[in-house]
């Protein structure tokens, strides 16, 4: 059933009896044209695109949990194209353009409000770095505005303007940034894909990927074996553990990120602010909590929850910023495994083994960039060769140097 | 998280500097090939499970330690001195 | 360590422009703490040559009459204490200021000796809530069965990077804190002692 | 502590006093002292309750029932239990900055003169407009949102957006910063009790008399946990006097610690934990220097869950009435606080200890019309007390509906043929069943079990420093409680290495914990809510089960089940029987969602701590900084570090003028500035030479003794990672700068190839930053300045010590210094340190020594424009993205040493030579201004991605050319000297043409640093 504002009204008569799954929770069928591992954000937008734009729809997503039980479950939801480097400007771009369109793409409200990400800056250096990065999206045709103080404190009044130990000097605005409603777009793209054709199934972990003469022809799942023509991996936190089942070692480590909701609150911030001198970002949902986070613990994990050290120092970035927050709670906190890259950049390329794909290094900030995620990972397994928007993404760019460092920390995934 | 070091005792981990994997050993030397660095420098295995992984005592005795650590529990196995390991590896790449 | 000739240039703690003397916080009753800023003293870090751990230790004995002490221990002795301060290495003091100036001639070949004199501020802290005061910002186990005197411990407090050692079972201890960060550290120690009330003096060391 | 755990004492009330005129009030028991009123106010009017009161127990004494609004529908709601589990009364307390939303109004202990108010409702809790929401309920069902307001697509910020997030959210936030402070403590202990009811205070015992280091925590005022609750008796005592006699004995043991009002709120790796002691929330303001609250982080060798056990609601048709309570919350009001929640009740039970409210609520003098069971039969004996108190007996029984306006007044029952009847009552009070807290065993990730005899799920009890006794762990006889807790406590204790015996088994008085569970009950009209604050109906769940949302997490996603400021401490267990009956799955494969830190909301501030405003990161202070503050400089931050960035002087109007003064005076006379800011390192040992020419990238075998050299340390990925000096001070003996910015890190690059990569080397490496405070002292002036304030043996003239030279001297009179002959500013410069007790003293003798000529002291702004007008780079160019190639330092590197970042800075991609390069630029127009951050884009090109040639990265106005000037990265830039492009600066509306030059602008050929 399409879903609108009629069809809701309808529901609402009928007891809501007419409503069915919102995708199909599929068995495993013997072998598909594509397989992929994954059932996040990436996994699930490659999917529908794949159906979508390049019709091929005998296409299978395993999931080894449940949909959007991965990082697309438990981000802090920032979505924002403010990159600096031209290897990711263009991408995240794309992305942007795909979110802003993305509810009338896929028929489901993930509620993309583009309310504004605002990055401060505390000194002169910081500032024009900022400037370096906003005078970059320009160029390149993205909303950037640097802000000075006033403009700032006119924003947002609240934070600590006069006895921070670093003061704000002002920030660099992304108007067109902002937030979208994180299982949304799981659960949205899911029946996006699902009424394509493609075939969802959840609870299925892939154990072992089968090749032949050097090429991929299946997988092997805890729901059996499932041949498959191509496979493409989007398994975020997980990617090594796939790449080691064909004996790849990755740029890549995984790291647990911990994010942050208050309790519910009457509207307070209606931006998404981020601190430049202590790791601290915050946003409010719709439902009144404020979600936030800091920086990863910064060991290799596994174990979806963070240590106390790195919460001490979220909320010390919090208070510092926001002094305000003090009597406000946390009602909870969580973690997330993720791929920390070794240049802080993803990789989406095809890998050294024929039919096999890779979507990896997404590191803490891969869930704005999902839908153009799928877009350029459903044309690479499509046409076997990478889109221009990924064409800086490449496995061997570690190689030939051509590494994409944001941050400028060079090869230790903890610092990104 | 707490870590015991060999000479101050359990510490919590916002005292350590955390480096990474501990297994790649530096390709040395003027006939080191780009090959050999590429791998020690940027591929992990990032396993699930045990890690010796190099972690810096900073803000105690300035150690640095090799962990050994189950990176889905957090299990510590093992803690020693990185010059202690970096001696028995340096001593057992001279035997031939 | 050398500093032996006259000089007319005024010598500066670390503690100053940072602290005032007095009673504050808690009023009413005994302080729960003291807080001595300790005058300046010499300091030295001792780093051992590889192997020559053995001669080092007759050397410090000859000189001061201490052993090098083990990990995480302290010794004092009227010519000059001995803290460990990492593997290797000691925190070596003595009472006046040119007291350690042989030592650099003494040690040579057998220890790296470099001047921290003017690198640390050190504040002896006391009272009967001297425990409780520092468990606030220390997070190792000061409990007396785990951390008595001539224990010692390099940590951080406050985001500070500190020593600290206990001298007596009373208990008191002495911390040094690198010196460009006097004020913090001070800000910190203040805020926590508030609760308890708090004398502080100037002694010398 | 004096404890009155005694009912008794506190019975009578003085015939006079306010107590007895709150209607709800018992005339006497409770743990409450009656001579004691505290008035205080709720959303505007006065009422008056008594010390021991919370705010819950207050409220009803005074027979208010309507205490707050519901999420979604703004449906009234009441208090729904009498501990921190509360998912309805949440209130707003106090007012102005110190305004706290969301208190649970059942924690929340009162106080003389307590504000608090009603939160989500307008314009007032009794009639609030947005309860027509319930009217659209039918629409309003789960997950609606996702299905609508996407038409059209701009009105989603504009319009849907605003409206749903003013009515979501729940309590108002303050207004202003908060106004108090918070503590932090560590603790270390063998053994952590978490909860100090019987099970918590039997263990604390057995492990303090083994003598073992205890650390008790308890939420509540006072410990005790249920035996507060209800009337029980353990061997000859009343329960209260058992624990208070427990509490003394605890109190009495040197190394035991009770810490009550205090909640554990998170289990972190390596017997890590972390808790929150409320220590000012029971008065109106914390007492001078009190903190607010104090945040412990406890080590424990062991830890003992003992947190109890939630009692589950019933879900059935309006099961959200204000009225309608959990038994055991019942039970409370009445045994511990001396209040009657209603004055005809009834109970709803699938439990034997269900039953127990008829006798408590009679002992108090309250009418019990009826005991609802929806068991067939139950024990013999177990409707003694409500036979002899008259009460209907209805077993195989439901609720199925209440009614009242809104307040409770009456229940729809249907019995087993399905005969409904309507009874009055003003108070239901449920049991269904307790719910064991698993929620702190769940934080390292270990999964609960299910536990068919109680139905419910249990800690996992996997290896581990956690045990769960007592309640926690599905125990719920007290006799249990008891002895599995003294068990408990001794075995932690002996883990910890403590001899400990078990004590003799405790007698109670009888019990009995029967059981069925009912997910819910039969249907009925009105809406029956599972998670009664955020407002998830049992049809919710329907829809999520028919949408495909059944796995648990998919469940509390789409209805937001269990995801509210109680994190479904009452409601989970319901949600989850009930997706279990409809998928017809067992429930333990339904399994539980993740249970998350922290158990109850932590306020972030208390997390903080002393880090926020100044002190939320340490500030170092240089050794002029003194001086510097009372001449009125003005400061910067640089890293941890506050420099000065320039002195203003009387007369001078703005910044530029200032540092153009300072530039001039440096060039043309003398100047004096702060470096002790950059990292100091003393390098001493056999091989410190091999160790420096591994960790730098140029070379240094050659270095000579007496001499300072440029050094360049890189990243083994081969980007720069810092620039400094390696200064040879003997054979064996050197000292290495480091930028303000890295030091540290460099410290710890040296100390990682010396433990790690090279651990064979000979070297001792100490940090001597703050040792040495160290001043610039450059312009043509500097060597007479410095002549008068070095001894006079040391020779400094410029052939005795040239450019780069440098050596151990003595100034002030055998004040042991050193002295390094090097320049950033490209003028005749030495950087002269001294032992950093000395620096203020040196510093005034320099500005003394100058003071004929001209000396001004000089900020890192002045520093800046120095550096620029001589193309040095600093930070903005060594920003981690750059190679000494791209830096114009490539032909530095050493081409017969191996060291870090050697192969990996020759990457093709690295070589390339259309990679940026550093170059000069000045604007064509003298007038015109430039700004770092601009990019490089051909003059008479549009502005585009393929246009994008580079970026300016440092600027300055040079004094000595009278112009703005820059250096920056562009494409090709070696080829370019001469070329013109534009400096492109649209967030700031620049557009400059500029023309490519040498990074260099003053002195070239470097003369005058060689004078
Ligand atoms: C706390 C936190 C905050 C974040 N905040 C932001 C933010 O504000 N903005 C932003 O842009 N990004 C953010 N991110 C990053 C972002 O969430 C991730 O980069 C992104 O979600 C990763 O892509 P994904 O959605 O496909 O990953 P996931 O959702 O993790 O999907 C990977 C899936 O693969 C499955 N899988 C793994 N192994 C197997 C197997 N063997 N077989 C089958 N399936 C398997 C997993 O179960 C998982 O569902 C944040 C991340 C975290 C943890
Ligand atoms: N069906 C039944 O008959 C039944 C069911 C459950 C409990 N009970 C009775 O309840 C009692 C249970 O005893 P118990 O000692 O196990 O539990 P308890 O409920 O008596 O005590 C638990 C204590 O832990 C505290 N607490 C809970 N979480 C905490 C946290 N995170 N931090 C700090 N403190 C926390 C509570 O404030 C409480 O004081 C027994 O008397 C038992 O008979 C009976
Ligand atoms: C943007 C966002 C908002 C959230 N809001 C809430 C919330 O209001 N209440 C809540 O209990 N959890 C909230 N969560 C956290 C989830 O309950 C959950 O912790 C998270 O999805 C991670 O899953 P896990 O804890 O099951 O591992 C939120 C998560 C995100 C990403
Ligand atoms: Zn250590």
């Amino acid at each position: 059933m399409r879903y609108s504002l009629l069809s809701v009204l309808q529901q609402a008569f009928k007891g809501q009896r007419d409503w069915t799954p919102q995708w199909r929770d599929a068995a495993p069928k013997a072998s598909y044209d594509v397989i992929i591992v994954g059932g996040g954000g990436h996994g699930l937008a490659t999917a529908y695109y794949l159906a979508e734009q390049h019709g091929i729809r005998n296409v299978a997503v395993l999931e080894r949990s449940h949909v959007g039980s991965g990082n697309i479950g438990r981000n802090t939801t920032i979505v924002r194209s403010n990159y600096l480097l031209p290897g990711n400007v263009p991408f995240y771009e794309k992305s942007m353009q795909l979110w802003e369109r993305l509810e009338q793409d896929i028929n489901y409200n993930a509620m993309v409000s583009q309310r504004g990400v605002l990055n401060l800056y505390h000194t002169d250096g910081q500032r024009d770095a900022y400037a370096r990065r906003g005078n970059g999206m320009r160029i390149n045709g993205i909303d950037a505005e640097l802000l000075d103080q006033d403009q700032v404190r006119a924003m947002v009044p609240f934070l600590d303007f006069d006895n921070a130990r670093f003061p704000i000097q002002g920030g660099l605005l992304q108007r067109r940034g902002g937030t979208v409603r994180h299982d949304a777009v799981a659960w949205g793209y899911a029946r996006a894909a699902s009424d394509r054709g493609v075939d969802i199934i959840q609870n299925c972990a892939v154990t072992g990927i089968r090749r032949e003469n050097g090429r991929v022809v299946g997988v092997d799942t805890t729901r059996g074996y499932i041949g498959a023509k191509k496979v493409g991996l989007a398994v975020a936190g997980a990617s090594s553990q796939l790449a080691a089942m064909v004996d790849m070692r990755l740029p890549i480590e995984s790291h647990v990120l911990t994010a942050f909701v208050s309790e519910g609150l009457k509207p307070l911030i209606d931006t998404v602010v981020t601190f430049g001198a202590g790791h601290f970002y915050v946003s409010q949902s719709d439902k009144g909590g404020l979600v936030f986070g800091g920086d990863i613990d910064g060991y290799n994990s596994y174990a979806s929850r963070g240590n106390l050290a790195t919460i001490e120092d979220v909320m010390e970035g919090g208070m510092a910023l926001w002094p305000g927050l003090g009597r406000l709670r946390v009602l909870r906190h969580w973690g997330g495994v993720m791929d920390m890259s070794m240049d802080g950049s993803p990789i989406i390329d095809k890998t050294h083994i024929e039919g096999l794909y890779l979507n990896a290094g997404w590191c803490y900030g891969g869930f704005k960039a999902t839908p153009a995620s799928g877009f350029c990972f459903a044309h690479t397994i499509a046409n076997d060769a990478p889109h221009a928007l990924n064409a800086a993404f490449r496995l061997d760019r570690f190689a030939t140097g051509a590494v994409i460092d944001e941050k400028g920390v060079g090869a230790q995934p903890n610092l990104h | 998280m707490r870590i015991d070091c060999p000479c101050c005792g359990l510490r919590d981990n916002g005292e350590f500097t955390y480096l990474g994997d501990a297994s790649p050993a530096r390709p040395d030397g003027m006939d080191a090939s780009p090959a050999a660095m590429l791998d020690y420098v940027y591929r992990r295995d990032n396993p699930a499970g045990p890690h010796r992984e190099l972690w810096y005592h900073g803000a105690g005795c300035r150690s640095w330690l090799v962990v050994t650590r189950d990176t889905r529990t957090h299990d510590i196995a093992e803690v020693a001195f990185a010059r202690d390991a970096a001696r028995a590896r340096d001593a057992e790449k001279a035997v031939p | 360590m050398s500093d032996s000739a006259p000089t007319t240039w005024q010598q500066r703690s670390g503690w100053a422009g940072v602290t005032q003397t007095g009673r504050f916080g808690r009023a009413g009753g005994d302080p729960g703490v003291r807080l001595d800023l300790l005058g300046r003293q010499a300091l030295a870090t001792i780093i051992v040559r590889p192997g020559e751990e053995a001669a080092l230790d007759r050397l410090m004995q000859e000189r001061l009459g201490v052993a090098l002490p083990a990990t995480g221990r302290a010794a004092f002795a009227s010519a000059g204490s001995l803290v460990w301060s990492a593997p290797g290495q000691w925190l070596v003091m003595g009472p006046a200021a040119s007291a350690l100036a042989d030592l650099p001639q003494r040690l040579a070949g057998v220890a790296a000796v470099t001047d921290q004199s003017d690198g640390r501020a050190l504040v002896r802290v006391g009272g009967a809530d001297a425990r409780a005061l520092l468990a606030k910002g220390v997070s190792i186990d000061l409990h007396p069965s785990v951390f008595a005197a001539g224990a010692t411990a390099v940590t951080s407090v406050a985001h500070i990077n500190i020593q600290l050692w206990q001298v007596d079972d009373a208990p008191t201890y002495v911390l040094a804190v690198p010196r460009g960060f006097a004020g913090s550290f001070w800000s910190w120690l203040t805020a926590a002692a508030a609760e308890y009330g708090y004398d502080v003096q100037q002694v010398p060391a | 502590m004096s404890l009155a755990l005694d009912r008794a004492t506190s019975a009578a009330a003085p015939a006079t006093s306010p107590a007895t005129l709150q209607p709800f009030r018992t005339a006497a028991g409770g743990l409450i002292d009656r001579s004691q009123p505290l008035p205080f106010t709720f959303d505007g009017h006065a009422y008056t309750g008594v010390a021991g009161d919370t705010l819950a127990s207050a409220l009803l004494a005074n027979g208010v029932r309507l205490v707050g609004r519901s999420f979604k529908y703004h449906r009234p709601r009441g208090i729904l239990s009498a501990g921190s589990e509360e998912p309805n009364a949440l209130v707003e307390l106090r007012t102005g900055a110190r305004r706290e939303p969301n208190t649970r109004a059942t924690v929340a202990e009162l106080y003389e003169g307590l504000e608090t108010a009603s939160q989500n409702r307008w314009p007032s809790l009794r009639y609030d407009a947005l309860s027509i929401n319930a009217l659209a309920a039918p629409v309003f069902a789960a997950g609606f949102y996702y299905k609508t307001f996407m038409w059209p697509a701009s009105f989603w910020e504009k319009l849907y957006e605003p409206l749903i997030r003013r009515a979501a959210g729940l309590g108002r936030a303050a207004e202003a910063p908060d106004p108090d402070h918070y503590d932090r403590m560590h603790a270390h202990c063998d053994v952590l009790v978490i909860g100090g009811g019987p099970a918590g205070l039997a263990a604390a015992l057995a492990a303090g008399r083994a003598g073992a280091r205890v650390i008790l925590v308890d939420e509540e005022a006072t410990p005790g946990g249920r035996l507060l609750a209800e009337r029980r008796t353990i061997g000859a005592l009343a329960g209260t006097t058992w624990a208070g006699d427990a509490i003394g004995e605890l109190r009495a043991m040197p190394d035991v610690r009770i810490l009550s009002r205090t909640t554990l709120f998170g289990v972190y790796d390596h017997g890590q934990y972390g808790a929150i002691e409320r220590v000012s929330d029971h008065v109106a303001v914390p007492e001078e220097h009190a903190p607010r609250q104090r945040y412990w982080r406890i080590a424990a060798k062991r830890a003992i869950l003992a947190a109890g056990a939630i009692e589950r609601p019933h879900v059935f048709g309006g099961n959200d009435r204000p009225g309608v309570m959990l038994a055991g919350a019942v039970r409370a009001y009445i045994n511990k606080y001396g209040v009657l929640p209603g004055r005809e009740f009834a109970v709803f039970t699938t439990s034997d200890d269900g039953w127990r409210t008829v006798a408590d609520a009679v002992a108090a003098g309250a009418r019990v019309v009826a005991v609802i069971d929806s068991r067939f039969e139950v024990r013999a004996g177990l409707t003694q007390a409500a036979v002899a108190a008259g009460a209907r007996i209805m077993l195989g029984a439901q609720v199925i509906d209440t009614a009242g306006r809104p307040e409770l007044a009456a229940i729809t029952v249907m019995s087993d043929a399905g005969r409904t009847e309507t009874i009055r009552c003003d108070c239901l009070a449920m049991a269904n069943g307790w719910n064991p807290i698993v929620h702190l065993d769940s934080h390292l990730s270990r999964k609960p079990v299910w536990d068919a005899r109680i139905s419910a799920f249990v800690p996992g009890g996997l290896p581990g420093g956690m045990t769960a006794v007592g309640a926690a762990k599905g125990q719920f006889l007290l006799s249990d409680c008891l002895d599995g807790g003294a068990r408990a406590g001794a075995a932690a204790a002996a883990d910890c290495g403590f001899a400990a015996v078990s004590p003799p088994p405790y007698t109670t008085d009888p019990e009995s914990d029967a059981h069925e569970p009912l997910w819910r009950a039969r249907a009925g009209r009105g809406k029956a809510f599972v998670d009664f604050q955020n407002d998830v109906a049992a049809t919710d769940i329907e829809l999520a089960h028919r949408e495909g949302f059944r796995a648990v997490e998919h469940l509390k996603r789409y209805t937001t089940l269990g995801m509210a400021t109680d994190q479904g401490k009452t409601s989970n267990m319901a949600g989850l029987g009930i997706m279990a009956e409809l998928t017809g799955q067992p429930l333990p494969q339904v399994g539980t969602t993740v249970f998350r830190p922290p158990f109850t909301p932590v306020a972030i501030g208390a997390l903080a701590g002393h880090h926020r405003g100044q002190d939320f990161r340490a500030t170092r202070h240089t050794p002029s900084h003194g001086w510097a503050e009372a001449n009125g400089a003005v400061f910067v931050t640089s890293g941890q570090w506050l420099r000065a960035a320039y002195f203003p002087q009387t007369g001078e109007t703005d910044w530029l003028e200032t540092v153009r003064r300072e530039v001039s005076t440096v060039r043309s006379a003398v100047g004096i500035c702060d470096v002790s800011t950059f990292g100091k390192i003393d390098i001493q040992g056999r091989d410190a030479i091999k160790l420096i020419d591994k960790v730098c990238a140029n070379a240094f075998a050659s270095l000579p003794v007496g001499k300072a050299r440029y050094a360049i340390v890189l990243r083994e990925d081969g980007f720069v990672m810092d620039d400094g000096t390696v200064t040879r001070l003997g054979d064996t003996h050197f000292v290495m700068t480091a930028s303000t910015a890295n030091a540290a890190r460099v410290m710890q690059h040296l100390e990682y190839a010396h433990q790690w990569l090279y651990p064979h080397l000979d070297v001792q490496m100490t940090s001597v930053s703050e040792q040495w405070a160290q001043f610039a002292i450059a312009g043509p002036h500097a060597r007479d300045t410095l002549r008068r304030i070095i001894d006079p043996a040391v020779d400094i003239s410029n052939e005795a010590f040239p450019f780069l030279a440098a050596a151990a001297i003595t100034v002030g009179g055998g004040i042991a210094a050193r002295l390094f002959r090097i320049s950033f500013s490209g003028e005749l410069a030495y950087e002269l340190a001294v032992p950093a007790g000395y620096g203020d003293a040196a510093w005034r003798a320099i500005l003394n020594a100058g003071a004929s000529y001209g000396i001004t002291p000089y900020g890192t702004e002045a520093l800046s424009v120095m550096r620029i007008e001589k193309g040095h780079v600093a930070t903005a160019e060594i920003n981690g993205q750059t190679t000494a190639r791209d830096l114009g330092l490539g032909g530095m590197m050493a081409k017969k040493k191996d060291f870090i970042g050697r192969l990996m800075k020759e990457r093709p991609a690295l070589i390339e030579p259309e990679r940026p390069i550093v170059v000069g630029v000045r604007p064509v127009d003298p007038n015109d201004r430039i700004r770092a951050g601009s990019h490089f884009i051909g003059v008479d090109v549009t502005p585009g991605p393929e246009a994008d040639e580079g970026y300016l990265t440092s600027v300055a106005f040079s004094p000595v050319l009278g112009q703005w000037i820059g250096i920056g990265l562009l494409k090709n830039g070696a080829q370019r000297h001469g070329e013109r492009v534009r400096a492109y600066d649209p967030v700031r509306n620049g557009d400059v043409v500029v023309e490519i030059c040498a990074p260099c602008f003053v002195d070239p050929k470097e003369e005058k640093l060689r004078v």
